[in-house]
């Protein structure tokens, strides 16, 4: 697609990497790491507001996805898209996200209160 | 982006090599990588003020991203809430449990690893759904048209107004709006903020004297539930 | 108005009201007003109606049947015997009504049905019961008042010697009451002897209640079973006749019955009265054909096996064979059991010879209890049965009546004569004129012994409740701690005065007298007439005479001990009082009828011409018959109205009465004679009668301690043999039964918690799963999705390459 | 600008885009850091007229000028000292964070109609929440600087804001419903002619809520009355104890870039944007489309118009600042929560109603038809009414 990318190696590059389109699959990567980051913080981290974090970062990964499958510029030849559906969820899903974020940190204030700690691991209360 | 320039007429290799930089497809590399790079940063930090930063680092690329994909509104909504209220909020939250032995909490290594495996896996598998569908690795430059939040903003109020190809006019014409669970949020919204500003609302921790026991024993139970 | 329909409504009526006042008082009695008092109201407002009801039966009776004067003289004057038995013999079946309203049980020969049997006796007795209880109500309503509110019974002593303190039992009373009024009816209307056995029985029980009042006393518990246990012993005999009449004839019924029977054809059933004495013999007795082939069982089976083959043959063979059997006397044992077994059943309620130890101790009830039910109506149910079975009665089951009355009577005055205690007094004097009665019916005198039956109602009804009215002024039943009463108690004093003349029959001979004067005078004809007619049986005579002095002592002797004279116990006598007027109205109205009950009205009405009416058929001629104990000759009643015989009973009872009272006179107004002297000169015989002739001793002798003596060689069989088999049963079961106890906890239940804690262990072991910690949720659930993700790519790879 | 490159210059199209970028941003940058210099003499000038006494009076001239550039020699030359318990990243990340906040807003802002770095079709959503920003790198030097003041300032600062920010999207979302865009170019646009049609005066809802806007933008900035964040008299410098040269200097460009920002935004919401008072550009006939020079020109006389109202109302925090005293935190927080923001929430409706009542406001509602008020609400894909003229562009940058 770039007439000028024989003239070079390195053109090759610019083409093959930078010079395309970006496409969903693009978005859905980034959306995938996201993610999976997001889901190794909630596992590792003992610190309470470590794991909202990684919540957030979940969420997130989920909004670019929906972002990629909803936005006109991505639209390729035949490629499905959810229209305006992709940014009504994302705008919805950072709201409660907002929301969840002020319940969660309440709650983890309350352990806190009760506890003196925010360790994870150390509300077990409920354990089998 | 526009789509590829043409030719340049000179021909010097640098030029070319920035003349034939799609400046969308940069850009997006940029935050993408930023993302990705602060979100991996937020799992392997231990310090939880840093996690915050560079959370709000990665969300903010997020946003960045949500820019080039058209989605003017979400970008700026994903920075107001997010990063200007969410964060403020962990930020609170790391503020009023900031001493030393909470600030990093170590988690045992084996942990770790074994969170990695299971994170590599769901990479994976994530990955691999990512790369299955080919109509979604066909690089397409989608119709040029100026981001607007006014679709969105009409489809909030129920109507729509956007267009969808794939729609025949009859569907088009019955498509629904968000007006229902734009109000559900809302509601939603007043009845979280109501329940957290009671959870976390402090608690006066009254010593119970003789007689007025039990109405303090009430007073206090309920106000810890 | 068709009496046939008019007079069961009414009488029917008058009999269930006392039921529906029971009901009542049953349910809701302690809630009728304070303390129950206006269940008295319900009560007594009950047999009221009752009593209007009966009197418009009676009125219907009279307007239908009236009553033909009873001319006795027109027979003396004929001397002919022979022309009576013709008129005796053209007799006419007495005007009755029977049917029946419900059939309980239908079954092959066997009918029980609850019906009625109306005749002018029904209805007089139905008036006379629902009067005297009528004022007996009245009467309790007053004397019963202390059970208005808690009771304390001074006579019961706790264990820690305080005195039994319990809630009044007014209403309790008046529904026993009720019920009683309710049974007394049924036994009057009942059309059949097992509706009045029915009713037998329930008058027993009310005695039961009635004489165990005060339960709380020993001395009352004791005698309210022993009159039960003592009925139980003649009823027993009664079932036995009521067994042999249907065993033989196969129904109870008095009158002819029509009815579908099995086969549902509208057939006529013969009763009982018609069966003994039928059309054909101009109703003189007979033995039943259905007692003679009952009784010629053996003959009957032979002649059904001669003719095997054909069966009409064998049935017109006996019917022809049956009169010679009925000549060679085949039945007669059946039919004497059958009357003897009725006469056991009342011989108890009637307190005849053998069993009359039961009526002293019923005493113990409240007063109006005995005034109606051991003096006026129960105990003369007996006698009633008597009349109403009186055409069955053999001569010699009449001769046996006869002695037991006569015997009855001359004992329980012997022992009246001797009493103290004044309830005890007129209990014995009760006796002795119930064997009056009986004494009448055995000699033939049908009219005499119901007309005795009635007056003895009304008359003895009022000393008892005098008697009452004394007690309760003077709280105690001593005659010997009385005396002078008449000036603080007049009506009481005049009240009794008539009932005691009244019993002795006092009146100017052959002018006027009191009720009994009528009554006693005719029963001592007939026993003239009987005697004369058989004189190796004059000693029934003697006896009703002499029973005749004795009752005029002892009554007279109770009333001069009782009123006259000067206060024995001044305590006592500035303490009695009269009466309230509740009690002294039903006095006055008994009195007036003591005193007229006997008269024959202008027109020849009275209770002796309507007794006359309803005599049965054939009873009115006089039998002369062989049967067990050889010839008997049974005189026809209206032959004892002939004037010599009439004239010397007359004399001979104002004679003995006039003695009587003299001497009952001399020895406790003018004090001629000193009874201590008498009693000390005649010690022994004095003794005997005080310990009344050693009869409950004896009986305590022959039966009570047999009894006990079985029962305890029973109990110790029972505990001995019968327990300690039943202990090694239950010993072997609780052996095997360990065992399996055994079985059950080792194995069942090993196996059970086998299963339970193996699922226990899984629980706990799973339960480490559950740690509670978030970052192994999370972790669980990617690993979860992952598994699922890949799974799903290796089923499903077509839908991912899509 | 880069038309004219590439056309007349002859210059390739991808240096093109490249010089104008950095042109652009060398200008933005510009403004904020001249601005700071400048706007930090001007404080201590007028805070010492209103102190009544001189102020800087020696050095660059009588007047003193050169004396913040002084001052900025003397900050760069100084030692950058770090305290030892201080979480270094996040130390010397902070100020940066701040600056960045505070300059990323200008991307969005408009100084004339073509004036803008990028144009935004939610621009005033994009500038209020990237001011938004800003408190986290306070909130981080708070934290960081491991010291008490520090860290009780960084509080202060948090809750302020985020409170603020309430009352403030309240404020910000009268003038866009008003112009029915949240593009400011747009919103600018309609107030364009008489200042009659500036938001400001569109009715007496508008007219009320421009001064909850003022207070509430005072407060987001953190300026007196509200500078509890920096309460020298409590906290011995706030969330700013421990910095000093450079960093401590780019605290305070951050602050007064914000201070120009919320100025402008006002500006552009409530007083016509780059429209002056009076429209001297369509008296003299110059209108859109008259040739790119005067077009040029026309468009420098609105960018200095906008600049001009823009310093006012910085002029006018300091005048306040040094006029009122400082409020207590509970004094703050009531003020935000207990007046501004129901009164915000009032106006609000009011100026709905008013709007649904009579369309386009007291004056010339009467004169203009309802359809042209909706323009761009209801028409079709696109978002026709935003963008005026075709875009071809998704970012692109026009100086």
């Amino acid at each position: 697609m770039n007439p000028t990318a024989p003239l070079c190696a390195a053109g090759f590059f610019a083409s093959g990497v930078l010079s395309d389109p970006v496409s969903v699959t693009h978005y859905l990567v980034v959306g995938a790491i996201l993610f999976t980051s997001g889901v190794v913080c909630m596992a590792v981290k003992r610190n309470a507001l470590g794991i909202l974090m990684g919540i957030e970062l979940v969420l997130n990964g989920a909004n670019v996805n929906f972002i990629a499958f909803g936005s006109p510029y991505l639209r390729g030849e035949g490629s499905a898209s959810i229209g305006l559906d992709g940014e009504a969820i994302a705008l919805f899903v950072i709201l409660l996200a907002a929301a969840e974020a002020a319940v969660a940190l309440a709650i983890t204030l309350n352990f806190y209160n009760n506890h003196s700690t925010v360790d994870i691991d150390q509300a077990d209360d409920l354990q089998g | 982006m526009m789509g590829t320039l043409p030719g340049d007429s000179l021909g010097m290799t640098g030029m070319v090599l920035l003349a034939a930089i799609n400046w969308h497809s940069l850009l997006f590399y940029l935050f993408a990588t930023a993302a990705c790079a602060c979100a991996v940063a937020v799992v392997l930090t231990d310090n939880v003020v840093r996690m915050a930063f560079y959370l709000v680092l990665s969300l903010g690329a997020t946003a960045g991203i949500f820019f080039l994909a058209g989605a003017d509104f979400v970008g700026a909504m994903q920075l107001m809430i997010y990063v200007g209220g969410t964060l403020v909020l962990l930020v609170f939250g790391v503020m009023l449990t900031a001493q030393s032995p909470f600030v990093s909490i170590r988690t045992p290594s084996s942990d770790k690893v074994l969170g990695g495996i299971v994170g590599a896996a769901l990479l994976m598998v994530l990955l691999l759904a990512a790369f299955s569908v080919d109509s979604w690795r066909r690089p397409a430059m989608g119709l040029v048209v100026a981001p607007s939040a006014t679709p969105l903003g009409m489809a909030l109020l129920g109507v729509r107004v956007d267009d969808d190809p794939t729609a025949t006019p009859a569907a088009a014409s019955i498509r629904s709006g968000y007006l229902l669970p734009f109000e559900i949020v809302s509601v939603h919204l007043l009845v979280v903020l109501v329940g957290a500003a009671y959870l976390a609302r402090a608690k006066r921790r009254r010593i119970p004297r003789g007689i007025e026991t039990a109405g303090a024993d009430a007073a206090t139970t309920g106000g810890r539930s | 108005m068709d009496p046939a329909s008019t007079l069961p409504l009414l009488l029917g009526l008058a009999w269930l009201t006392p039921l529906v006042s029971f009901v009542a008082i049953l349910f809701f009695g302690p809630r009728m007003g304070p303390h129950g008092k206006s269940s008295a109201g319900v009560a007594t407002a009950a047999i009221v109606v009752s009593l209007a009801l009966s009197l418009a039966a009676l009125g219907t009776w009279l307007s239908v049947h009236p009553v033909q004067a009873v001319a006795h003289d027109s027979h003396a004057a004929s001397d002919s015997h022979a022309d009576s038995h013709a008129d005796s013999h053209a007799q006419p079946l007495p005007p009755a009504y029977s049917g029946d309203w419900y059939t309980l049980y239908e079954g092959g020969a066997l009918k029980l049905s609850i019906g009625w049997y109306i005749d002018a006796l029904t209805v007089l007795m139905f008036v006379v019961v629902t009067f005297i209880a009528s004022c007996i109500h009245i009467y309790a309503a007053g004397y019963m008042h202390d059970e208005l509110h808690d009771f304390t019974d001074h006579t019961v002593h706790l264990t820690d010697g305080s005195h039994f303190h319990r809630p009044g039992r007014f209403s309790r009373f008046f529904q026993s009451l009720s019920l009683f009024c309710f049974s007394m009816l049924g036994i009057v209307i009942a059309g059949n002897l097992a509706m009045i056995f029915i009713f037998w029985e329930l008058v027993g029980i009310c005695s039961w209640f009635l004489i165990g009042f005060y339960y709380e006393r020993q001395s009352a518990s004791n005698a309210a079973n022993k009159a039960f246990i003592v009925n139980r012993v003649g009823d027993f005999g009664m079932i036995i006749g009521m067994m042999a009449l249907w065993g033989a004839l196969g129904t109870l019924h008095f009158a002819d019955s029509s009815g579908p029977n099995a086969a549902g054809i509208e057939t006529l059933r013969p009763g009982l009265l018609s069966l003994v004495r039928p059309e054909a013999t101009h109703h003189a007795l007979q033995v039943p054909d259905g007692m003679v082939k009952f009784a010629a069982a053996d003959r009957v089976a032979e002649i059904t096996l001669d003719h095997a083959a054909r069966p009409e043959d064998s049935a017109s063979e006996i019917a022809n064979r049956v009169d010679d059997w009925r000549a060679m006397g085949y039945g007669r044992w059946l039919l004497f059991v059958a009357g003897i077994g009725i006469f056991c059943g009342c011989v108890g309620k009637s307190a005849q010879f053998p069993l009359f130890v039961w009526l002293p101790d019923a005493m113990e009830g409240p007063t109006p209890v005995s005034a109606l039910v051991h003096s006026a109506t129960m105990v003369a149910a007996g006698v009633f049965l008597m009349g109403r079975f009186y055409p069955v009665l053999t001569p010699d089951v009449l001769l046996v009546i006869a002695y037991t009355g006569a015997i009855t009577l001359f004992l329980a005055a012997t022992i009246a004569l001797v009493a103290t205690d004044i309830k005890q007094v007129l209990a014995y004097s009760t006796i002795s004129q119930l064997g009056y009665m009986m004494l009448a019916l055995g000699v033939g005198g049908w009219v005499a012994g119901l007309f005795h039956l009635f007056t003895h109602a009304f008359f003895k009804s009022l000393l008892f409740l005098c008697s009452g009215s004394v007690i309760h002024a003077c709280h105690t039943n001593d005659m010997r701690k009385m005396g002078g009463l008449a000036k603080v108690m007049p009506w009481t004093a005049g009240t009794m005065l008539v009932g005691c003349l009244a019993i002795i029959g006092a009146g100017v001979p052959f002018v006027i007298g009191l009720s009994g004067y009528y009554s006693k005078d005719s029963i001592l004809a007939q026993a003239l007439s009987f005697s004369q007619a058989n004189p190796s049986h004059s000693i029934l005579f003697a006896a009703a005479a002499g029973g005749a002095f004795l009752t005029a002592f002892y009554m007279f002797r109770l009333w001069f001990m009782t009123f006259a004279g000067q206060p024995r116990d001044a305590h006592i006598s500035e303490h009695a009082h009269e009466s309230p007027r509740v009690m002294v109205a039903p006095l006055v109205a008994l009195a007036i009828l003591a005193i007229v009950a006997g008269w024959s009205l202008p027109g020849g009405f009275g209770i002796a011409a309507m007794l006359e009416q309803a005599r049965p058929a054939g009873t009115a001629a006089t039998v002369t018959s062989g049967y067990l104990f050889g010839s008997l000759t049974i005189p026809a009643e209206h032959e004892s109205h002939v004037g010599a015989i009439h004239e010397t009973a007359t004399l001979a009872a104002f004679a003995t009465a006039a003695a009587g009272v003299l001497l009952a006179a001399m020895m406790y107004v003018w004090r001629i004679l000193s009874p201590l002297a008498v009693a000390w000169v005649f010690r022994p015989i004095y003794t005997f009668f005080k310990q009344r002739w050693y009869f409950d001793e004896l009986y305590g002798a022959i039966f009570v301690q047999p009894v006990l003596g079985i029962a305890s060689l029973a109990s110790s069989i029972d505990l001995g043999v019968i327990d300690k088999l039943i202990d090694g049963i239950a010993w072997t079961a609780r052996q095997l039964a360990g065992i399996d106890a055994w079985i059950d906890r080792t194995l069942v239940d090993g196996l059970v918690n086998a299963t339970a804690s193996a699922t226990w262990i899984a629980g706990v072991e799973l339960k480490k799963l559950q740690t509670g910690h978030l970052r192994q949720y999370v972790m669980f659930i990617v690993i979860g999705t992952v598994a699922m993700f890949v799974l799903a790519s290796l089923f499903l790879r077509s839908s991912l390459a899509a | 600008m880069a038309d004219f490159l590439i056309t007349t210059v002859g210059l390739p199209e991808w240096l093109a885009w490249t010089l104008t970028a950095s042109v652009a941003a060398f200008l933005v940058l510009n403004v904020i850091a001249g601005g700071a210099l400048v706007f930090i003499w001007a404080e201590r000038k007028i805070a010492a007229r209103i102190q009544d006494r001189l102020g800087p009076t020696r050095t660059g001239g009588r007047f003193g000028w050169l004396q913040s550039l002084a001052d900025g020699i003397k900050l760069l030359a100084k030692e950058d000292l770090m305290p030892d318990g201080a979480d270094g990243m996040l130390f010397r990340l902070a100020p940066y964070v701040s600056f960045c906040a505070s300059f990323c807003a200008f991307i969005a802002l408009p100084f004339a109609f073509d004036f803008v770095g990028q144009r935004l079709n939610v621009g005033v959503f994009f500038v209020v929440a990237v001011l938004g920003l800003e408190v986290f790198g306070v909130i981080l030097a708070g934290y960081a600087s491991a010291s008490k003041w520090s860290l009780f300032g960084a509080m202060r600062e948090a809750a302020q804001v985020v409170s603020y920010e309430v009352p403030l999207g309240m404020c910000v979302v009268v003038p866009v419903m008003l112009a029915g865009s949240m593009d400011l170019v747009t919103i600018a646009e309609k107030q364009a002619g008489w200042f009659i049609n500036w938001y400001l005066f569109h009715d007496p809802f508008t007219f009320v809520i421009f001064w909850v806007y003022v207070t509430c933008a005072i407060a987001s900035v953190n300026r007196a009355p509200f500078d509890l964040a920096e309460a020298e008299s409590e906290l011995v410098a706030g969330f700013h104890t421990e910095y000093s040269g450079l960093r401590w200097s780019f605290f305070f460009m951050a602050e007064y870039g914000s201070m120009y920002l919320v100025s402008a935004l006002a500006a552009i919401l409530f007083m016509g944007g780059w429209n002056g008072p009076i429209p001297v550009a369509t008296l003299l006939g110059l209108s859109e489309g008259t040739g790119d020079t005067a077009n040029y020109f026309v468009r420098l006389a609105g960018c200095a118009n906008l600049m001009g109202k823009a310093t006012l109302g910085v002029l006018v925090m300091m005048w306040i600042r040094w006029t009122l005293p400082r409020l207590r935190i509970d004094q703050v927080m009531t003020t935000c929560l207990k007046y501004c923001t129901p009164i915000a929430a009032v106006m609000f409706v009011g100026a709905m109603f008013w709007q649904l009542l009579l369309p386009g406001g007291v004056i010339r509602g009467l004169s203009r038809p309802a359809g042209e008020i909706r323009e761009g609400w209801l028409e079709g894909p696109g978002g026709r009414a935003t963008v005026s003229g075709p875009v071809s562009q998704v970012s692109q940058v026009q100086p």
